[in-house]
């Protein structure tokens, strides 16, 4: 596979393209914001990205699925994140999806990935705890209980948590907190009893909830995946998590770029327009080559995951350390280069940069993940 | 150096007597004073606080007595701050009048003038903005088009401001207008003051991306301004105009000196890292912490080498530039450790899910944004460092 | 498709049966071959070596046949580089003949001169080297003053060039001269092939601070050269110029990319760790570690996205000046890194206190700080960037 | 006490700009390379330097010195700093010879500090071991032996020790390497049998040793101040130590500045200076800023010296983080902006690259005293 897009491959790119700047530009996002819209994103144009099969193109057509790859995901992400568009794509296709397509048996994911690649299911992964991720530091512990399971603990920012209709809930059922055995994936009804969720308005305005779960009665059949062996399947979940996530911040860089530089063309002082000015020239160019690079690696990381290599977990850190930094780095820039105008709520460009935030944090940072990177390459 | 002293242990026992309880220790920013026609008191101790300090001329240390202001010497002021620092008293007034306009006035001001404005920004009778920048002239200022035509004895303004801080609650503003030909574009600035109880005066605020509306946006319609409030020279307003600039650059530099009610980053560390004591757990953060803190360190040496420095008593000088950009850079660096610390805790925009410090924390990210804009872009800085300090050819 | 299997495994073969075993693995770098009329082989497996391959053109595998060249496909030209990476072949030529002149002959030059030059490069007869830079046009490369003026069939050069790589070892001068008048400075410009055994033509090498010498000041007096040796048209050169300059950023660039024989970061961080297996004890420097590694090997995925995206076979574009910047800051970045790992042991200069491969780090470190200033600076490609590839404005 | 230089210091300061420039100026240094000096600088000099009262300067008027404070060394620091002058005051006055001075009896003062004073004594503090500064990681042993000690272990890195007549050298007399306790002073005759040295050759074209000491028999009057307590007193020499290598690098990051903003000024190309380049121009003013910084906190570490302030080891560490960040900026900025000419042997510029290389790890780089501050600082 090449990194050259096929035809398929750029006819797909451009409907995103087209159809984000027709039914979600940035502008809606700000709408959502201001009316205080308690979903946060457009269940109806969810529907209409279900339709256009990009809900479901990384999950098998026996699924409802498209059977298609990354790459293809990734380019929909892109576009995507170039509007910011706020649709669930991280918490149901990424995160929730994916754990119920690794982990679940086929009963489960009959009656899950279906209703999900139809836009009608919204899903969650309950798995952070703390104000910091930190995959296996899991406290909330599930018990046996008659001839199911108990659940008592409290998650938070469950991205999406707010309004999912299932959640995947990452719990401990045996060992110490920290360790990586010991965990098991739950498939819960959010609005069940003993589910209390208190969603969490998030600056990048996305929202995500703090779920209490006050005992929880669970059946058996709730369990997704081995008991206590959960962390094989919540590694490769993350992994392409992450690396989706990228794709839609590749988006978001791209596009706080390009609006950045047409800026620097366009407004004048002195006589000339800013874009003429070399320390300005200079800055941008660095950050083209970091935009560059960052390009690579996430077109990289996608490709891994579709030829299912040994080395995806390496490239999803890769790219998420690269991506965090190009993002603070050109989110930053760009509000410094629109000066006064930048940091208004007018303009959209402040966006971008609280989305950088957000999105450098979610699922670690540059930090973990250059320790990570480091773990993995045995050092 | 025995008046001095004398002068110091007066000044104690008068601020011991005479500086309410309340205006003692930590504050909520709500409970600043910035005065001016509209003032109204959350805590009647704030009015009393400056009622008394400002008869003493005290709000404005340095300033001649004729002109109601403290009359005191550099030291003796020097001195009182410390006495101030010690009781932990509050500024009774915040004032764009005492730290831009005064010294402006006192400068380049007539008599009249300065015997009319003076008394009252020292008495927080008159609030003051700022009307320099314009939607087309934000670094390159002297491209502004605010055009005041004589007419008879007065001035007819028409034109528009924009980052007018505060314009919607000042009494007066303090406006670059264009008075003469556009080039070169220097010459032909003049400096006016303008009474925004005036028809024709209308402002909107500008909401920021942190959800503040410190600015606004400030329009003037065929606005009449008397032609005895022209300050300075007609069309020699741009040398004002640029001193101005450096008693700005100084406020905003030394407002990053010290952060008194907040948390230090060694507390927030502490608190996010959960480590109530001993080594912090994370080196990476542990070490930008420590860094943050050296070069926070280092700042404030030099702010106060440099005090020392011009202690002979000149006003600032293109240094000025070097504090408003180092300091507003730092301040960014800062607040990004400070995200870094929270980690998501630090990402919410409202609601329950986070404490307000942490809401506080997050909004003032954003605000800091602006720091290194507003006042002079950090390029600009570097600019005036470059050609005026370093001697580097156009 | 199955074409060019049957290429890779006849040159498998011809391969594993012609590549002298001495010639496969690492070797030092007084090994490499750069050929020409003084050429000496410290190793004569290294003479058999460069006549088998350039006797099949594989020294230049895509130039034509008629001109002695490999006549190979892209894609054949890959297979075969495959294969010798998989043996572990050593390059047969380091030429400058075949990185950067070769290309530019077969753009720009006449038959007569492909027939006379390229079949030299091809079989390592002639060692070129580059006259661009004089000593007031570093940057400003146009701006050149070495003259050539027509005197009958021949040009009378005069002037002086500096950081010519390896002149005083090189057969043959490839030169930008100054034919036309000076302004505009781009118009007056042709490129001349410049026999140094001429009369007139003398070398000196400049001293680094690395202690290495691998360039010169190259002096020419009064040096006559055949009119035929003009590539391109009269006051055309600087045309060719620019597209050598391309060529020459990626062959920097490229060097950055791997670094063969040399002990990893990881090595050399487990080394002066002091910790041969697990987890490294400093986080801070293991950190760094870990970012420099990932960094190469962004840039390497960068360097291979933009080689499958130009297969087509464009040369390179305006990009290879991001190669050019960003491979030799990553360089650089990487020394500093490699010499906080070794501490004050990586700061010898020379003597028994150090081993001989940290005296290497240390002087590499100091020539890498050269990688950002020959062949365009890096505020050269910034520029370049900002322009060609960015837009923007002058 | 004032950052304002008083009239006496400011003569100094000149006396000394005016001595350095005239007799040991930047093109000494090459010379004593060039010829392969073997002691690295000259004594002759250093005798000229003890009688204009600049070696003695910071000791007490009964030892032969001037009594004078790390104010007035600072300035001679400075302009020595300047010019790279390799002259030992690093070695011999600030760490053998404070090691003396706060450690010694006063047989042992009388005795060394006034040949120091009077330049006719070179000392060297044998104290690191690895290729890292690591103040308490000492394993060379000092045991009891007859009335005396034997030494036996090894020392690297010991500047000017390939030359000095005398060594402090810190021995662990208990406790376990990385103790602070159990550390011992010796002070010791450099050419005593057992004491082998080995000349290491830097890149600054300065001199250091590796020391072998094989079972060197000591009496008991070697013994610098008490037996097992010598951290306090090490930590003491350290500091004045570092906040005296500061000031010398003040002097060397002022002076490779200066040098490159002249050449900005003076070299052309495209027509213009190079100088009027913004991006050479914001780069410049933002290094200004950073020297700037470096200065204030060196010369209020020297204040704290005098004022023997409490705070003294948290601002010796501020100023060497800072002196080392800014001399590295510095030092690299300037080879860029010379360009070609910045890569020569033949330019002075390059001197300071390598001189701020070696200044940045000697006694601990940046990292080692951000993590000391924050050892201090209690986190």
């Amino acid at each position: 596979m090449s990194l050259v897009l096929t035809e398929e491959q750029e006819l797909l790119q451009e409907t995103a393209r087209e159809f984000v700047k027709q039914r979600s530009p940035l502008a809606k996002l700000r709408e959502l914001r201001d009316t205080q819209d308690p979903v946060g994103f457009s269940r109806e144009l969810w529907k209409e990205m279900a339709e256009l099969g990009w809900v479901g193109i990384v999950f098998p057509e026996e699924y409802g699925g498209a059977g298609l790859g990354y790459a293809e995901l990734g380019l929909v992400l892109e576009e995507c994140g170039g509007q910011l568009v706020a649709e669930p794509f991280l918490s149901t296709v990424l995160l929730g999806g994916n754990a119920v397509l690794l982990a679940g048996n086929e009963t489960q994911r009959k009656d899950v990935l279906p209703a999900v690649c139809g836009g009608e299911r919204i899903l969650a992964l309950a798995h952070q705890e703390t104000h910091r991720h930190d995959p296996y530091r899991v406290t909330l512990r599930a018990e046996a209980s008659g001839g199911g399971y108990r659940l008592s603990g409290e998650k938070a920012f469950v991205l999406d948590g707010h309004v999912a209709d299932q959640l995947v809930v990452v719990a401990r059922t045996s060992e110490q907190v920290q360790s990586r055995e010991g965990l098991s994936l739950f498939l819960v009804d959010a609005d069940a009893k003993g589910v209390i969720r208190t969603p969490m308005h998030m600056v990048d305005s996305r929202n995500a909830a703090r779920i209490r779960f006050e005992g929880l009665e669970l059946d058996r059949s709730a369990l997704l995946g081995e008991v206590g062996r959960a962390a094989a399947v919540l590694d490769r979940v993350l992994d392409r998590a992450t690396v989706g996530l990228c794709a839609e911040m590749l988006g978001g860089i791209q596009e706080a770029f390009k609006r950045t530089l047409a800026f620097l063309k366009e407004r004048e002082q002195f006589g000339v327009p800013i874009g003429s000015f070399q320390a300005l020239k200079h800055r941008a160019a660095e950050m083209f080559c970091q935009i560059e690079l960052a390009r690579s690696v996430v077109l990289e990381a996608l490709r891994a995951l579709d030829e299912e290599r040994a080395d995806a977990p390496e490239l999803a850190s890769l790219a998420k350390a690269r991506c965090a930094d190009t993002y603070f780095l050109v989110g930053n820039e760009a509000i410094q280069m629109h000066g006064g105008i930048g940091v208004t709520d007018e303009s959209e460009i402040g966006f971008f940069l609280k989305r950088a935030r957000v999105a450098q944090m979610t699922l670690g940072d540059a930090a973990y993940h250059r320790d990570r990177f480091a773990r993995l390459r045995g050092f | 150096m025995a008046d001095l002293e004398g002068f110091r242990e007066e000044t104690r026992s008068w601020l011991e007597e005479h500086c309410p309880a309340s205006k003692r220790g930590p504050q909520a920013d709500t409970e600043e004073v910035w005065g001016g026609r509209r003032v109204s008191y959350k805590n009647p101790d704030s009015k009393l606080w400056l009622e008394r300090m400002s008869a003493r001329g005290w709000t404005a240390p340095t300033w001649p007595k004729e002109y109601a202001g403290g009359g005191l010497s550099q030291d003796e002021a020097k001195i009182l701050q410390q006495e101030m620092q010690r009781l932990r008293c509050r500024l009774p007034l915040i004032s764009f009048g005492i730290s831009m306009l005064g010294p402006v006035l006192l400068e380049f001001g007539n008599e009249e003038q300065k015997r009319e404005y003076l008394p009252k920004i020292v008495r927080g009778e008159t609030r003051w903005c700022q009307g320099y920048s314009e939607p087309g002239a934000g670094s390159d200022l002297a491209s502004l088009q605010m055009r005041a035509v004589l007419d008879g004895d007065e001035y007819v303004v028409n034109g528009q401001k924009i980052w007018t801080s505060y314009a919607d609650k000042s009494d007066w503003i303090f406006c670059l207008v264009r008075t003469g030909p556009d080039t070169p574009k220097h010459d032909g600035i003049s400096f006016l003051l303008i009474d925004m109880a005036s028809p024709g005066v209308s402002t909107t605020p500008i909401r920021l991306i942190s959800g503040y509306s410190p600015f606004c946006q400030t329009f003037l319609e065929d606005v009449r301004v008397p032609k005895q409030n022209l300050v300075g020279p007609l069309n020699g307003g741009w040398t004002i105009a640029k001193r101005l600039l450096q008693f700005e650059r100084s406020v905003i530099s030394e407002g990053f000196g010290v952060s008194p009610r907040k948390r230090s980053l060694e507390e927030l560390a502490r608190r996010y890292l959960d480590c109530p004591s001993g080594t912090l757990p994370d080196s990476l953060l542990r070490s930008r912490v420590a860094q943050q803190i050296m070069e926070d360190e280092c700042f404030r040496l030099t702010l106060k080498r440099s005090a020392e420095e011009t202690k002979a008593g000149q006003g600032p000088g293109p240094a000025s530039s070097m504090f408003k950009y180092y300091g507003t850079e730092l301040n960014k660096q800062k607040y990004e450790l400070m995200l870094s610390l929270l980690g998501m805790q630090g990402l919410g925009w409202e609601g329950e899910g986070f404490e307000p410090e942490e809401l506080v924390i997050t909004r003032e990210w954003l605000r800091s944004k602006g720091n290194s804009i507003e006042g002079g872009t950090s390029e600009i800085q570097l600019n005036i460092i470059a050609k005026r300090v370093l001697g580097l050819p156009d």
